[in-house]
């Protein structure tokens, strides 16, 4: 049985609080798509550690289990994310988020 | 203009020439041997064979030579037919059975027309296993080898030895496979032309001895345009160079001029330039005969010191360039310098300049000469003072022969038609001079007398041909009339007997020609390769005039410009004044008499070493081009005197480049043409345009001087010239004066001229070279007659009279000391008349000495010679200057060894 | 003392987040993101979730990470591209949305804070987290599969056209 | 959680050393396959290379290029060693000899090599150069690949032993060697760690004919050193994984010690890369893939699930 | 799959082949070599070093024809011809430089008399360039060379001393000019 050490949970859930809103001002902000993805990663990661944190304090593996959800998500997520980026790119040859609001109509 | 039909093509062609020089005048590759575009055709090699067609439906066609068969219009004929290519190289196959295995040891070969041909007939094997005829060689003097092996039997050397240039001592001997072409026995060549036959022959019969003995390839030589220095016809020639040392001269075609041919001199004279006598450093003299070597800019700045002290006359020199006198004279002054040429030889070249303006008749070109029809020589004996002007004067008595084929309907090409028809029927040509002459052969009346008789038979002539008919002796009626009656008519005449009254005479003569409605030619010698330079930039002193203010101690500095003074005025006089002055600095190239009495010495470089301009017996300014950088402290005159004026605080002289010291020429009077003689080092802009020097397979470029320094150096630039010393550069298309040797792909040898020719025999590419100075058109008087004294002859009691004898090997100053002229030429000689001779007690073979100048003669009797002169070659040792006036006192020297002949000496050489 | 390790890497993580959305070169951003991950890998690690942190960094930092940098340098985002990054930075563009996440995050801080409890302090082995994994959220798993399959669906679909055009571009 | 503090000293400085030597054994050995000598003209044996070689990337300049991204440049080698010593850190030389036995240790392993794509993939972009941005791209798609199969390919041995422990799994293998039930595993394992670590014949990130020198063109001096320790360290990092894998680790008869079975056991595969450098040629680069995708990952598949079955039969 | 393992097999193998590098120059002679095998075999018509050899009759075969100078691709060759007493053709001096030299054999390939001739000799490296030039003297060696019976003169037409016209290989006696038979 490996140990662990004991953590004041608020603390931690302060800190996911903190890298989602982090991410979050990421989103409202850039215009990159690329940075774009890199903050809702951020996000992503941060309610991640919330899971985990939270099944730290049951021990149950549940929070992990919720976390490796969260983690086929993000691959998924980048995955399309970054073939999207890829066609923004060579229709616009350049990666403003804002050029990509095409069916705006 | 005809055309005519090769393998389908059509072209365009001279109606009037054979098929073979229409095809090679249209680029097209046929190849050739006997013919020759100065020599016409005979049909001898069998190489030039076509099939012909009768029209456009014959398939089948005859065998024929094109170069016996007339370029008519309609002309259908096939180069590339299996059956003339099997001929062709079957032909090749039958001379090559029997040549020798001996190209690698064959001057010829990579030159080799032979060779040549044989590669573009395709016969790469020798199919043929029995054994090959062998002959004996010649000993034939020191210009030429033979080696008759090598024959293909084309007779070019005969009819160009016999029929072109009048020699009778090459023949063709034997019949069928056995023809030997040489003397009956081992001897010299005789012919003053007999160089040319190494050019003439297609293969390695005949090659250049003195080239031979440190040989180069062909390929291997670099080569630049240059001037003839050897008299005042300025032949043009390829002078070629390799390991810094002049290897050979060759000719380079120039349609007024030369053509296809130079002289003996010309081609053997050069050698001087290799000379041991050479002075390679600035030397300052400590004692008698004892030079310090200097550094070239310590030399300078003592003449600089010597400039700025002033009190300087400067002595020229009809054998420097241009650009050297033009260099002196600005340096000294107009009236403190002197033209270099002895007293008498600049009166009369000033003479001769004063009398071509004052007649509207042409200074002939050489080609000009060969289209007179009745010619008259007075007192000039052109084969020793003007070798190349007695080639094209014999090419004027034959060409009668040309003009009654015409009459017949002959083609003037069909040589053996042409010559069979004339029967022996020459142009008049009339010789007055003092003594025969190697041209007397072909003259029509002979006249032979002493100097002033031959100005009033001059004069005689002048008078006659006025009149209708009068009572003179024979000589001078028939060559009156036979001028009266000429279309064009020629008169010849010189320097060489230093008379006044002799180029007066012939003045009167074309005066009277002239208003007899004639447009006569009037062709004068002057004595030297620029004389007429000198004479056109004159000088404020004559020779008498500078030596005896020297003499007089007036002045401190005498700078003397390759010249020897010594050759220039009586002995006494000149050593007076060259030990009087102070300083005497001499620029020369070698080692004569007069440099070695300065106190300072500058090493000139010579015609191949340096770029400038010669002006010949038309004023035509030619360019020379240095061949190759001189070595050591060598450089030309103009530039250690103009730098030596600079550093003395002159700031005319700033000379950097000869198209800087032509720009000061062209500024004298009737010099403004120099600068279009030929392009300057700016001509194409860049110096990858330049022309170069190498051929395209030059080699050994990365060893040449690896002994010396493994470090291949930089390829030294040509900053004065359009040619470059390496082989990178547009070899195209250049005008002919630039042109550094004739090549084109498949033509190695010199056969290739035809691919650098307007049209074949015509003008060279881009125009034959040289500007002409004076424009024809009369202006001012002609000189009358001058009262001359008329001395008598003397005799054994009271002394002879001296008349000076020329000799093309010999008289020359810098050919002289050329070793193959040295040997080709006789010791000094004295010619008396046989009476004399006898009251003298004299002989062929035995010594006279003359106490006057200081030497021994050998002795030679000519009936012609009038009692009481003697006639005295000059040029040679005790006899370089001025003959004395008066009578002079000879006798019979005892102790005189006949120097043995080196032509005697037969070596058997196979 | 070990609770010290988890204070600095939290220090890390949230330094490191803020470099990441303030770059305006992705790889230098990227590399930010990359430690951040790793940061709270140790976080994980610390807080008894060792499986999670292994996969933080294998599939994470690893795959996903790697993927971007991938994207980038097939981008080949040049100066420009940075200039333009600097250009869209400016204040008027992030003074807003900061002070309003600003106070977003003061509100959660008070929300959250006073929570009294310790984490447990206990380790969950991978084994755990596996058996649970597929007995419990068999169903949740079989759905991810279905949710990569997707995503891998799509981005092949994405990236083919895009090479297509590409190559058509280039042809 | 141990942690032998007092074998991380030895560890780096023996990993470091092993390195070195293996640059002259590399082309010493390389050079017996190929019928020549090799480096022979320093020392003994040409052991000197190494010493020669070192002083000579010591004293080369060490020139960053002036358009490269100074920081990351500098960074990317650092990265590729510190990644591979890292991954030395669960590797048991022998019983307690490790310097931390963590139940994840396996894992750890493939965290470590996942890492160490970033060194090789920094370097190709911070160069700015075309030939190592396409090193990096390529380094990047084949790890990535490759990191998959390696993974799948060992949780057959994690299925038998139950456990990511590198000592467990080698305890477990005291009866039979894995490599005899994980053969399979065994060879993708092997093909993934030669991929991973770029050694011929899958050095296709620095294919010399085609990429000048791929992602580390730009190197020279010091840098260009670490990235050839790292290449090194991940030759012997690899072949030690395998041996503890498939091999039994330190196990061996009693006649030697298990520290001695353990180095001649990588020693040995040490020796199998270099002569698989000497004998295969590169394959394509899309030869590559389709390997890995076509091949490798069915066979892995199937091996796991043999595996899984086995176990769960040989329980129920 | 099989075939890789079989390459695999053999270059494995190879580990157990002897060394096909000689040590040279500090050994020329291997430890499991062949006790033959002390220098690598060289052919005789190896490239190596340039000579120039002599006729049978022991005098210098180089005539100076200069063909390879002129075919020289690196233009290394440089000589003058002269003549000796005999008639003889020979290079007064004859220099190749050898720095420049690529050994590519076409100055042999070109001699018409065998005279230059490429030798399985390659030691000929220096300290200095400078003794990379050679002279004639440096050249030229006391024999045939590859071509023991070749003698220039004795096929070619021209005469030296001892050979007169007409003597050379197939070749009739001098042709009788004053003859007058047909």
């Amino acid at each position: 049985m490996q140990t662990a050490i004991a953590v004041p949970i608020d603390i931690v859930l302060v800190l996911a609080a903190a890298l989602f809103l982090i991410g979050f001002t990421g989103v409202l902000v850039r215009r990159n798509v690329i940075f774009l993805l890199m903050s809702l990663e951020i996000m992503m990661n941060a309610c991640g550690l919330a899971f985990v944190v939270a099944g730290a304090r049951w021990i149950e593996p549940d929070g992990q289990i919720m976390y490796m959800f969260i983690l086929s998500l993000a691959a998924a997520e980048v995955a399309v994310g970054l073939g999207l980026v890829l066609q923004l790119e060579r229709r616009h040859r350049h990666l403003d988020i804002d050029a990509a609001s095409e069916l705006e109509g | 203009m005809a055309t005519i039909v090769v393998d389908g093509v059509e072209f365009e062609v001279d109606e009037g020439q054979n098929l073979l020089h229409a095809c090679l005048s249209q680029g097209l590759e046929l190849p050739y041997f006997c013919w020759h575009p100065s020599l016409g055709s005979v049909g001898a090699c069998r190489q030039c064979a076509v099939i012909q067609y009768a029209d456009a439906d014959d398939t089948r066609g005859r065998l024929t030579m094109a170069c016996m068969t007339p370029a008519k219009d309609g002309t259908r004929i096939s180069i590339q037919t299996e059956t003339a290519k099997q001929f062709r190289a079957s032909v090749i196959e039958w001379l090559m059975e029997n040549h020798p295995h001996d190209c690698p040891v064959c001057e010829e070969g990579g030159e080799c027309h032979l060779q040549d041909m044989t590669v573009m007939t395709g016969h790469i094997q020798r199919r043929y296993r029995g054994r090959k005829r062998t002959f004996e060689n010649q000993y034939l003097g020191p210009f030429l080898n033979h080696e008759m092996n090598r024959c293909i039997t084309c007779y070019r050397c005969v009819r160009f030895y016999n029929d072109y240039a009048g020699g009778t001592d090459l023949q063709a001997f034997g019949s069928r496979d056995r023809m030997y072409f040489g003397r009956t026995t081992d001897g010299v060549l005789e012919n003053e032309f007999s160089g040319n036959l190494i050019e003439v022959c297609p293969t390695g019969v005949f090659t250049d001895k003195p080239f031979s003995e440190s040989y180069t390839r062909k390929w291997d030589l670099s080569s630049a345009p240059s001037i003839c220095a050897g008299c005042a016809v300025g032949c043009n020639t390829f002078v070629s160079e390799r390991y810094g040392r002049l290897k050979r001269v060759h000719n380079r075609y120039h349609g007024e001029l030369n053509g296809y041919f130079l002289c003996d001199r010309g081609r053997f004279g050069a050698g001087f330039v290799n000379s041991t006598d050479r002075i390679e450093h600035v030397g300052e003299r400590v004692e008698d005969d004892l030079f310090d070597v200097l550094d070239g800019e310590v030399g300078i700045a003592k003449l600089a010191e010597m400039i700025r002290q002033g009190d300087v006359v400067g002595i020229g020199s009809p054998r420097a360039s241009l650009e050297t006198n033009v260099a002196l004279k600005t340096l000294v002054g107009e009236a403190q310098f002197c033209t270099g040429m002895s007293s008498a030889e600049e009166s009369l070249v000033d003479l001769i300049i004063q009398t071509q303006r004052a007649t509207s008749a042409d200074i002939p070109s050489l080609s000009d000469v060969e289209s007179a029809d009745a010619v008259l020589i007075l007192g000039e004996d052109v084969l020793n003072t003007a070798p190349r002007v007695a080639l094209a004067l014999r090419q004027t008595v034959r060409n009668r022969a040309l003009n009654l084929a015409g009459e017949a309907g002959i083609p003037q090409w069909q040589d053996a038609g042409v010559s069979s028809h004339a029967q022996g029927r020459l142009n008049p040509l009339f010789i007055a001079s003092v003594l025969p002459s190697g041209i007397d052969d072909i003259a029509a009346d002979l006249a032979h007398d002493v100097p002033l008789n031959l100005a009033d038979c001059g004069f005689a002539i002048a008078a006659c041909i006025g009149e209708a008919s009068g009572s003179e002796p024979g000589f001078v009626r028939k060559a009156a009339a036979a001028l009266r009656s000429a279309q064009n008519p020629l008169i010849v005449s010189g320097t060489s007997t230093r008379t006044r009254a002799i180029v007066e005479a012939a003045g009167a003569v074309v005066a009277a020609l002239e208003s007899a409605g004639k447009v006569p030619r009037l062709l004068l010698v002057a004595p030297e390769a620029n004389s007429f330079g000198s004479g056109l930039i004159g000088g404020g002193l004559d020779m008498n005039a500078a030596l005896q203010r020297v003499a007089s101690g007036s002045t401190k500095t005498l700078i003397v410009a390759e010249n020897d003074i010594f050759r220039r005025a009586e002995r006494e006089r000149v050593e007076q004044a060259l030990c009087t002055v102070e300083n005497l600095v001499v620029l020369d190239s070698l080692d004569t008499p007069t440099a070695s009495l300065a106190s300072l010495v500058f090493p000139a470089a010579t015609f191949a070493e340096s770029t400038g301009t010669f002006v010949n017996y038309e004023t035509r300014a030619q360019r020379f081009y240095c061949v190759f950088e001189p070595r050591n402290a060598i450089a030309p005159s103009w530039r250690w005197l103009a730098q030596a004026a600079t550093d003395a605080g002159r700031d005319d002289l700033g000379w950097r480049h000869v198209d800087d010291v032509l720009e000061a020429v062209a500024a004298s009077p009737n010099m403004a043409g120099v600068r279009a003689v030929a392009p300057d080092a700016g001509y194409l802009g860049s110096s990858l345009c330049k022309t170069p020097r190498e051929t395209p397979r030059f080699s050994g470029r990365t060893a040449m001087n690896a002994n010396v320094n493994i470090h291949e150096p930089k390829t030294s630039v040509d900053e004065e010239t359009p040619l470059s010393f390496s082989m990178e550069g547009l070899n195209r298309d250049q005008p002919s004066a630039l042109l550094p040797f004739v090549w084109a792909p498949g033509w190695n040898s010199n056969q290739s001229v035809f691919k650098f020719q307007q049209e074949i025999g015509g003008a060279a590419a881009g125009g034959d070279p040289g500007v002409r100075l004076l424009a024809s058109g009369s202006i001012g008087t002609m000189p009358a007659r001058s009262a001359s004294v008329r001395s008598d002859g003397g005799g054994v009691d009271t002394g002879f009279r001296l008349i000076p004898v020329q000799a093309i090997f010999g008289s020359d100053e810098l050919s002289s000391r050329s070793p193959p002229v040295v040997e080709r030429s006789s010791a000094a000689f004295m010619i008396f008349s046989p009476m004399d001779a006898e009251r003298l007690g004299a002989a062929q073979g035995m010594g006279v000495s003359c106490s006057v100048l200081g030497a021994t003669f050998a002795v030679t009797v000519d009936a012609a010679m009038k009692s009481g002169y003697v006639g005295v070659s000059v040029g040679f040792t005790g006899a370089e200057g001025e003959l004395p006036d008066g009578l002079i006192a000879l006798a019979v020297d005892p102790n005189y060894r006949p120097t043995p002949n080196p032509h005697d000496r037969v070596i058997a050489r196979g | 003392m070990e609770v010290v390790l988890f204070y600095i890497a939290a220090s890390i993580a949230l330094i490191t987040s803020i470099l990441v959305i303030t770059r305006t070169t992705a790889s230098h951003a990227l590399i930010y993101l990359i430690v951040s991950l790793l940061a709270i890998a140790v976080i994980f690690y610390l807080l008894g979730a060792p499986f999670a942190a292994a996969l933080e960094v294998v599939i994470y930092a690893g795959a996903i990470m790697v993927l971007f940098l991938f994207v980038v340098m097939m981008l080949n985002l040049g100066p420009s591209q940075v200039a333009q990054e600097r250009r869209w930075l400016e204040p008027r563009m992030w003074v807003g949305p900061s002070i309003l996440t600003l106070i977003l995050f003061f509100e959660m801080v008070y929300i959250l804070a006073g929570t009294p409890a310790l984490t447990s302090g206990v380790a969950v082995s991978a084994k755990e987290v596996g058996e649970r994994l597929f007995t419990t959220y068999l169903l949740g798993v079989e759905l991810a599969g279905f949710l990569l399959l997707a995503a891998l669906v799509g981005s092949y679909h994405l990236g083919r056209r895009y090479m297509r055009a590409r190559r058509e571009e280039i042809g | 959680m141990e942690v032998g503090f007092i074998m991380i000293l030895p560890l780096v400085v023996g990993a470091m050393l092993g390195a070195l030597v293996l640059v002259w054994w590399e082309r010493r050995l390389l050079a017996f396959l190929q019928d020549r000598l090799g480096p022979n003209r320093l020392g003994p044996f040409g052991v000197g290379q190494m010493v020669a070689d070192l002083i000579k990337l010591i004293t080369k300049h060490d020139w960053v290029p002036p358009f490269a991204d100074r920081v990351v440049f500098t960074l990317a080698p650092v990265a590729i060693v510190a990644a591979m010593l890292m991954g030395f850190a669960i590797v048991p030389f022998a019983p307690g000899w490790h310097i931390i036995d963590l139940n994840i240790g396996l894992l750890f392993f493939l965290a470590m090599t996942s890492l160490a794509v970033y060194g090789v993939l920094l370097a190709g972009l911070a160069s700015n150069n075309k030939y190592s941005l396409l090193g990096g791209l390529r380094s990047a798609a084949q790890m990535v690949t490759y990191e998959v199969f390696m993974g799948l390919s060992i949780m057959g041995v994690v299925i038998l032993t139950g456990s990511f422990n590198m000592s467990e799994i080698v305890r477990a293998q005291e009866d039979l060697w894995f490599f005899i039930p994980q053969v399979l595993g065994f060879v993708v394992f092997l093909i993934a760690g030669i991929a991973e670590a770029h050694r011929a014949p899958f050095d296709l990130p620095e294919a010399e004919h085609e990429l000048v020198a791929g992602f580390h063109t730009e190197y020279s001096g010091m840098k260009f050193a670490l990235v050839m320790v790292g290449e090194y360290l991940s030759v012997i990092l690899t072949s030690a994984i395998i041996v503890t894998l498939f091999f039994g680790g330190w196990l061996g008869p009693d006649f030697l010690p298990p520290i001695i079975w353990f180095s001649l056991k990588t020693g040995l595969f040490i020796c199998f890369f270099v002569l698989l450098r000497a004998a295969i040629p590169r394959p394509r680069y899309d030869q590559l893939m389709s390997l890995g995708w076509k091949i490798l990952l069915p066979i892995t598949l199937l091996n796991l699930l043999v595996t899984g079955a086995v176990v769960l039969l040989a329980k129920g | 799959m099989i075939s890789q393992l079989v390459s695999l097999w053999k270059v494995f193998l190879h580990l157990f082949a002897s060394n096909e590098t000689v040590q040279y120059p500090s050994k020329k002679k291997w430890w499991w070599s062949q006790p033959t095998k002390v220098m690598p075999y060289l052919a005789p018509r190896y490239r190596g070093r340039i000579v120039l050899t002599r006729d049978p009759d022991g005098e210098e075969r180089c005539v100076a024809c200069n063909l390879c100078a002129v075919v020289c691709p690196v233009d290394c060759i440089a000589l003058q011809k002269t003549e000796d007493e005999n008639g003889r053709w020979y290079p007064e001096f004859f220099r190749i430089n050898f720095s420049r030299c690529i050994m590519c054999g076409m100055c042999e390939e070109a001699c018409p008399t065998y005279a230059i001739q490429l030798t399985p000799d390659f030691e000929m490296c220096e300290y200095d360039r400078n003794n990379l030039v050679y002279e004639k003297e440096h050249l030229l060696i006391n024999g045939v060379g590859k071509y023991p019976d070749y003698s220039f003169w004795q096929v070619a037409g021209k005469t030296i001393s001892g050979k007169n016209k007409g003597e050379a290989q197939n070749e009739s006696p001098p042709v009788d000019v004053h003859s007058l038979l047909p």
